[in-house]
């Protein structure tokens, strides 16, 4: 339909009534009839129903490098549970054949074996590659680095999850109770956080592995005192940052009225803190806590470069890398190999937590 | 606004003391005292080693002691090879703060830089590429790059000698220190600089007809700047105690690397004075980094 | 006497303790001995700038405040911190903004069924839906709204929904902070219609505070008008409207933009010179004296208290 | 004579079917559709209308200054008959404050807090006018007392923050007169502020214009002030256009459904406990603009056609238009009598 309403020379519009503004033969009275209040209501949808979970994740989903550091990250998951099934080789044994030592193992290439095993091979025997080689004390490197990620990995999630336990405790009690209580909390925060965490940790770590002492066997023994030392230091000193974090979407979601409401229609506060405070920074708490993974990794490596990582024959990622600083010349893919690791842990890590935030932090959303 | 110097220089100082309490008491944790670890003495030479050293007294008395020599520039003496740790730090200290300093520089320099050009060519391809390289750097540790930048440039390219105690070429070692800084700054940097252009003011500038490089270097840049600068404090954390492995790999003769090789010999004596001499300059250096902020940003000043 | 009013709030103040030293606290007097009653199913105005204490009165009222000093008497019962958990079965608050007053995290269904919950005002699963499916239905909700969250709708769906939240313990008073404002002008009046309908249909008492003065006098039949925590004129809404008598009242009166160009246009408006003061430096005397046309000696010695001129319209000025 | 005559046609402002959209993440949102208006010296004109109505995008298209992703799909913005959409960045500098000029609503985020009023009261000079230094410093005292700020002298010295919302506003009114403009356009000037402050807001607009004689477009969403300031107002609704006329003929005679229920659901001075009458249903989605009147959803009396087809502008006098097909309705009903 094409209407025109008529204009003199100059472009304006005629002053006179409406019919002579258009040519209203190209209406029927169908036209005019009241539209009926379903017709109108289609104009009117509602969106899809979502949930702040779901429509996170969506946006998780669409972001390729979260994607990437996810599947990324799975795989290195699967690689350190399952490879040490298949590769016949444990972390700390020295390798030989028959019984015999091999001497001649010593910092082989990757994929290559050693006179004595090439012997055994040619006399009918199957022989396990070692795909990334072997270290200088003849010990299969693959094996080595797959222990390597497993003592990082799990040194990185328990420390983030002392510091997460620790700090959101300190914090939920500051940020809810306000206050004087609040603010000697705040002050031991402040002083701890203004200690220079680093030489506090090397500090402890030297002491700590001298005096800490378990019964031999034991669960704690087994797993040795640097990392028992290295999770009491990262429970001692990290949870500030997540302690003042947690008191601060605290106190912000405090400020909002419906806690407010919640208040007015008499809501104990018990189930203030668990309804309404808890899930509302519940986000922020896991956005956290998965950054906290790679500074953890990267505080392991850290000790383990200037000799306070966790105990030898028990490898991690920063320790093998830091021993093959000694052959770089001749092995540089030693060091390849771990440091990669690292990267490549820490790198998703990152992505992913950026992601998240990107995705669930609600600053960003309308 | 001087109310807030004020507290916050006491914050300091009590920071100071604890950082001095903690140390004393942790190292006086190590069962046997510090003599020990040497080739074993007879008792005779340890009690007489203990009295010289006035460890024979109560341990209070003992922290009010070293804390009183503190204040005197005394430091003691190291237990590896009896040299007065005051003038090791003396030596070794200009290395290290030169190199800090310069990589300091470097970082924030270029992470501004390259942190601002990435949020003004937001989504193109400097963007990108400025995005992916300091996402990388942010996941290598420090001693994987620099025992890398070592291993391609000195060794295998044979460009950049090794360090020797004597050559000054701080190229590959300021390169390895301020990657991470450099890193993180330029991350900050482009979110603060996103942030600032997208504030109302930032509207205001442009439609009184300010230019757009004009709106970027004047409103945007100096808006953008208090974030990074805020971060200035624990960039100097970084860089100390970065410049440990770094100063190790190069064998840079830097208060860093003296204070690995001490955690090695379990020195003591030379750790306890290097971690309070370190985290006495970080408390210092924060404490500037925080005036400064204050200063900077109007709105704090008058409160 | 009459019979006692619904409720009662004698020589109400809040005071906040600012720190303004290390050792220094000064006291932000938010409100500062305020007085005032309302009966049953009537509603009060309480109007003002931002920062006269407003939201503070309504929120102290249902002790979401402490108050400083004074109390709140509901059907003649002293309201303290003992017996508030029962009394906020009565007094409800419908809150101003919508969009930070309903917890992203839950469900309409669940929002409205907390006071549900925390009364123990049900006896199983079906009564608790029933209940809620009634409340949605007062307030114009459909049914097929209960399983969404809060962010999915609009403003003014938003606002229903927090007035049926209200409404779930089936209270005689609520106080109303700025419900309004943050609506869209086309779907104020919906609201606004709604409150009235509830009024007629259920009897409860509103206090309706909002800086909007021509949607306070259409809802109000009483209003009190407030400066610097302190009421310094209240009556009826017509008397407090077309014949203030504090000067304040007057200038705000005349400074409401009215849309209505030839009544707008031939009135006299008249401008304050100059701001509010800050609650921290409170004037002497009479608050209002700074901005005063008619400041004489006297205000700057004394606050005026409340007088009656006649009808039950009080006035808190010395000069008029 | 026939250059008189051209002249005359030449309107200071003229906006001709603006599309204004915005390309986001869930595409691409209509926010202006096909709004034309002009502008002459001296005319106060008011855009009225709710949240995203587009009256907001509209003044930032007559600026340029759109946010990055917001963008000018078609029509024409003819200033003095030049179409400045067609204008490069550097000729928009010019352009913007020196014939252009826009406050906005918060003015506790639109001044940079990190600078001093003086200072930006100085760059707003010195961009457009050879005043430097020393006597574009005399210029911005003299600015800030004409807007009505005592003290200007001390004032130039601070930031910001040390000043009320109303002074704020002042400055950012001082800042957009600084080099005369021939348009000052206010976004929800006196939104954020209190009665009384936005009455002296209103007054010192007033005021200024009287004096200055600069045309005005004033953007916001409270009728009161709209009847307060305005000759000529435009009603927006969904990006269009619904109604525009002369005050008395808006406000005493509206044509369009939607400013008839708008006006029924404020209360009425004259009688105050008149029962409202709200207009029903949400206020519109602009992600999801309908095919046909974008207020079809909400009005009472929606026709068919409406839900079919956008309707055309009329003229209901020589000081009012509207776009309704009501209108329509009544002469087709007129002309089928006939």
């Amino acid at each position: 339909m094409n209407l025109r309403i008529r204009r003199d020379e100059n472009g304006n519009p005629k002053k006179s009534p409406f019919s002579v503004q258009m040519d209203l033969s190209k209406f029927n009275s169908a036209m005019f009839e009241k539209a009926t209040d379903e017709e109108k209501s289609q104009q009117d949808v509602m969106s899809e129903s979502t949930t702040f979970f779901k429509d996170g994740m969506r946006k998780l989903f669409k972001n390729p490098l979260a994607v990437g550091s996810i599947i990324v990250l799975s795989l290195i998951l699967l690689i350190i549970i399952f490879a040490p099934l298949f590769v016949p080789y444990r972390y700390e044994e020295i390798l030989s054949v028959n019984g015999v030592r091999d001497k001649g193992a010593k910092n082989l290439a990757p994929f290559t074996y050693s006179k004595l095993e090439q012997q055994y091979i040619e006399a009918g025997g199957t022989r396990f590659p070692h795909i990334f080689g072997t270290d200088e004390q003849c010990r299969d490197y693959f094996i080595r680095v797959i222990y390597g990620t497993r003592v990082s990995l799990v040194v990185g999630f328990f420390a983030s999850i002392i510091v997460l336990i620790i700090g959101m405790l300190y914090g939920s009690i500051s940020g809810y109770l306000g206050g004087k209580v609040d603010l000697v909390m705040m002050r031991i925060v402040d002083i701890i956080y203004s200690l220079p965490d680093m030489l506090i940790i090397i500090l402890l770590s030297v002491v700590l592995q001298t005096i800490l002492q378990f019964t031999p066997g034991s669960f704690l023994d087994s797993l040795g005192t640097n990392m028992i030392s290295l999770f009491i230091v990262f429970g001692l000193l990290y949870w500030v940052g997540m302690a003042r974090l947690i008191r601060g979407q605290i106190l912000s979601i405090k400020q909002n009225e419906y806690i407010l409401a919640a208040k007015s229609i008499g809501a104990p506060t018990g189930r203030i803190i668990t309804r309404h405070i808890l899930p509302n920074c519940l986000s922020v708490i896991i956005i956290s806590t998965a950054l906290q993974i790679p500074s953890a990794i990267f505080t392991e490596s850290y000790l383990s470069f200037v000799g306070l990582g966790v105990q030898a024959p028990m490898p991690s990622l920063g320790s093998l890398a830091n021993s093959a600083r000694g052959g770089l010349q001749s092995n540089s893919y030693k060091l390849l190999f771990p440091a990669l690791m690292i990267c490549l842990i820490v790198l998703s890590f990152n992505l992913l937590g950026d992601g998240l935030r990107d995705a669930f932090d609600p600053k960003l959303r309308k | 606004m001087l109310k807030y110097v004020v507290k916050r220089i006491l914050l300091a100082i009590v920071t100071i003391l604890i950082i001095c309490l903690i140390t004393f008491f942790v190292m006086h944790a190590v069962p046997g005292g510090p003599f020990n670890r040497e080739k074993a003495l007879s008792q005779a030479t340890i009690d007489a080693l203990n009295a010289r050293y006035g460890l024979d007294k109560p341990l209070f008395t003992q922290f009010i002691n070293y804390m009183k020599n503190l204040l005197h520039g005394d430091f003691g003496v190291s237990l590896k090879n009896g040299r007065e740790i005051s003038s090791i730090i003396a030596e070794s200290f200009p290395i290290s703060a030169r190199l800090g300093l310069t990589a300091m520089l470097f970082a924030l320099t270029f992470g501004i830089v390259l942190g601002s050009t990435a949020a003004i060519m937001r989504n193109k391809l400097p963007d990108r590429i400025i995005v992916f390289f300091s996402t990388l750097f942010t996941a290598v540790p420090s001693f994987v790059l620099a025992t890398l930048l070592l291993l391609v440039f000195s060794i295998k390219l044979g460009w950049v000698p090794v360090w020797s105690a004597n050559e000054t070429h701080y190229l590959l070692p300021v390169m390895a220190l301020a990657a991470y800084p450099m890193a993180y700054t330029t991350r900050l940097a482009k979110t603060s600089m996103l942030d600032a252009l997208g504030q109302d003011y930032i509207r205001t500038a442009k439609s009184k007809g300010v230019a757009r490089w004009k709106v970027i270097f004047k409103h945007a840049l100096k808006n953008s700047l208090i974030p990074v600068i805020t971060y200035a404090g624990p960039q100097i954390a970084y860089i100390i105690t970065g410049s440990m492995v770094v100063e190790t790999v190069f064998t840079v003769g830097g208060i860093g690397t003296k204070f690995v090789s001490g955690i090695n010999n379990r020195d003591y004596t030379l750790i306890m004075a290097t971690t309070i001499f370190l985290a006495t300059l970080m408390v210092i250096a924060t404490l500037i980094c925080d005036l400064l902020y204050k200063l900077v940003d109007p709105r704090i000043k008058y409160e | 006497m009459t019979s006692t009013p619904l409720i009662e709030v004698k020589n109400l103040k809040q005071y906040f303790p600012i720190k303004t030293g290390l050792f220094k606290t000064e006291y932000l007097k938010a409100v500062d001995d305020v007085s005032f009653s309302i009966d049953e199913g009537e509603t009060l105005g309480l109007v003002g700038e931002s920062g006269c204490g407003k939201t503070t009165v309504g929120r102290t009222l249902l002790r979401l405040y402490e108050p400083t000093a004074g109390e709140v008497l509901f059907h003649g019962v002293p309201v303290t911190k003992n017996n508030i958990h029962g009394m906020r079965q009565k007094m409800q608050m419908v809150f101003q903004d919508p969009y930070s007053s309903l917890d992203p995290r839950m469900t309409v269904e669940d929002i409205i069924g907390e006071p549900l919950d925390v009364h123990h005002l049900y006896s199983n699963k079906s009564e608790r839906r029933e209940k809620i499916l009634t409340l949605m239905e007062y307030v114009g909700l459909n049914a097929e709204h209960a399983t969404r969250y809060a962010h999915e709708f609009s403003g003014g769906q938003r606002q229903r929904i927090g007035i049926a939240r209200a409404l779930a313990v089936n209270p005689k008073f609520i106080v109303c902070d700025e419900p309004v404002s943050a609506l869209d002008v086309s779907i104020q009046a919906q609201v606004i219609n709604m409150f009235e309908e509830l009024q007629e249909k259920l009897g409860v008492a509103y206090l309706f505070i909002a800086h909007d003065l021509l949607v306070v006098h259409h809802i109000s039949k009483r209003i009190a008008v407030m400066y610097l925590g302190k009421i310094v004129e209240t009556g009826t809404a017509d008397d407090v409207n077309y014949t203030p008598i504090h000067p304040y009242t007057e200038s705000l009166m005349s400074a409401v933009p009215i849309p209505d160009p030839d009544y707008t246009r031939s009135r006299h408006r008249i401008v304050l010179q100059g701001d509010v003061p800050s609650p921290l430096r409170m004037p002497s005397g009479c608050p209002f004296r700074t901005r005063c046309r008619y400041a004489c000696a006297q205000c700057a010695k004394e606050m005026p208290p409340l007088t009656d001129r006649g009808n039950g319209h009080m006035v808190a000025c010395w000069v008029k | 004579m026939a250059e008189a005559k051209k002249k005359e046609n030449v309107h200071l402002l003229s906006v001709q079917d603006l599309h204004t959209s915005f390309f986001t993440d869930s595409g691409e949102v209509h926010a202006v559709n096909g709004v034309s208006f002009n502008l002459d010296p001296g005319e106060i004109l008011g855009i009225v209308g709710e949240s995203g109505s587009g009256k907001s995008v509209t003044a930032y298209s007559i600026m340029q200054i759109l946010a990055s992703t917001g963008k000018v799909v078609g029509g024409r913005i003819l200033y003095k008959g030049e179409d400045i959409t067609k204008w490069n960045e550097k000729k928009l500098s010019e352009f913007r404050g020196k014939c252009v000029s826009i406050i906005f609503q918060d003015p506790m985020t639109s001044l940079n807090p990190v600078f001093t009023i003086g200072n930006q009261l100085v760059e707003a000079i010195t961009l457009h006018t050879d005043k430097k230094g020393k006597v574009a410093t005399e210029r911005a005292v003299e600015l800030l007392s004409l807007v009505g700020i005592n003290e200007p002298e001390r004032r130039i010295r601070q930031y910001p923050h040390e000043l009320s919302g109303g002074m704020r506003q002042r400055v950012m009114i001082a800042m957009a007169l600084a080099c005369e403009p021939d348009i000052l356009i206010a976004d929800e000037p006196t939104t954020a502020l209190d009665v009384t402050i936005q009455a002296q807001i209103l007054e010192l607009m007033q005021d200024l214009q009287k004096k200055l004689g600069m045309a005005v477009i004033l953007v916001t969403h409270d009728l009161g002030v709209i009847a307060e300031l305005c000759d000529n107002i435009i009603v927006m609704y969904g990006g269009r256009i619904c109604e525009r006329g002369t005050a008395s003929e808006i406000f005493y005679n509206p044509r369009h459904e939607y400013t008839k229920g708008l006006l029924r659901s404020i209360p009425n001075v004259k009688n105050m406990k008149e029962k409202l009458v709200p207009i029903s249903g949400t206020p519109i989605n602009i992600l999801n603009l309908p095919k046909g009147c974008p207020f079809c959803a909400r009005c009472e009396n929606c026709m068919k056609i409406c839900l079919e087809e956008p309707p055309m502008e009329l003229d209901i006098n020589k000081n009012h238009k509207a776009s309704c097909w009501m209108n329509v309705k009544l002469a087709f009903e007129e002309g089928g009598a006939k």
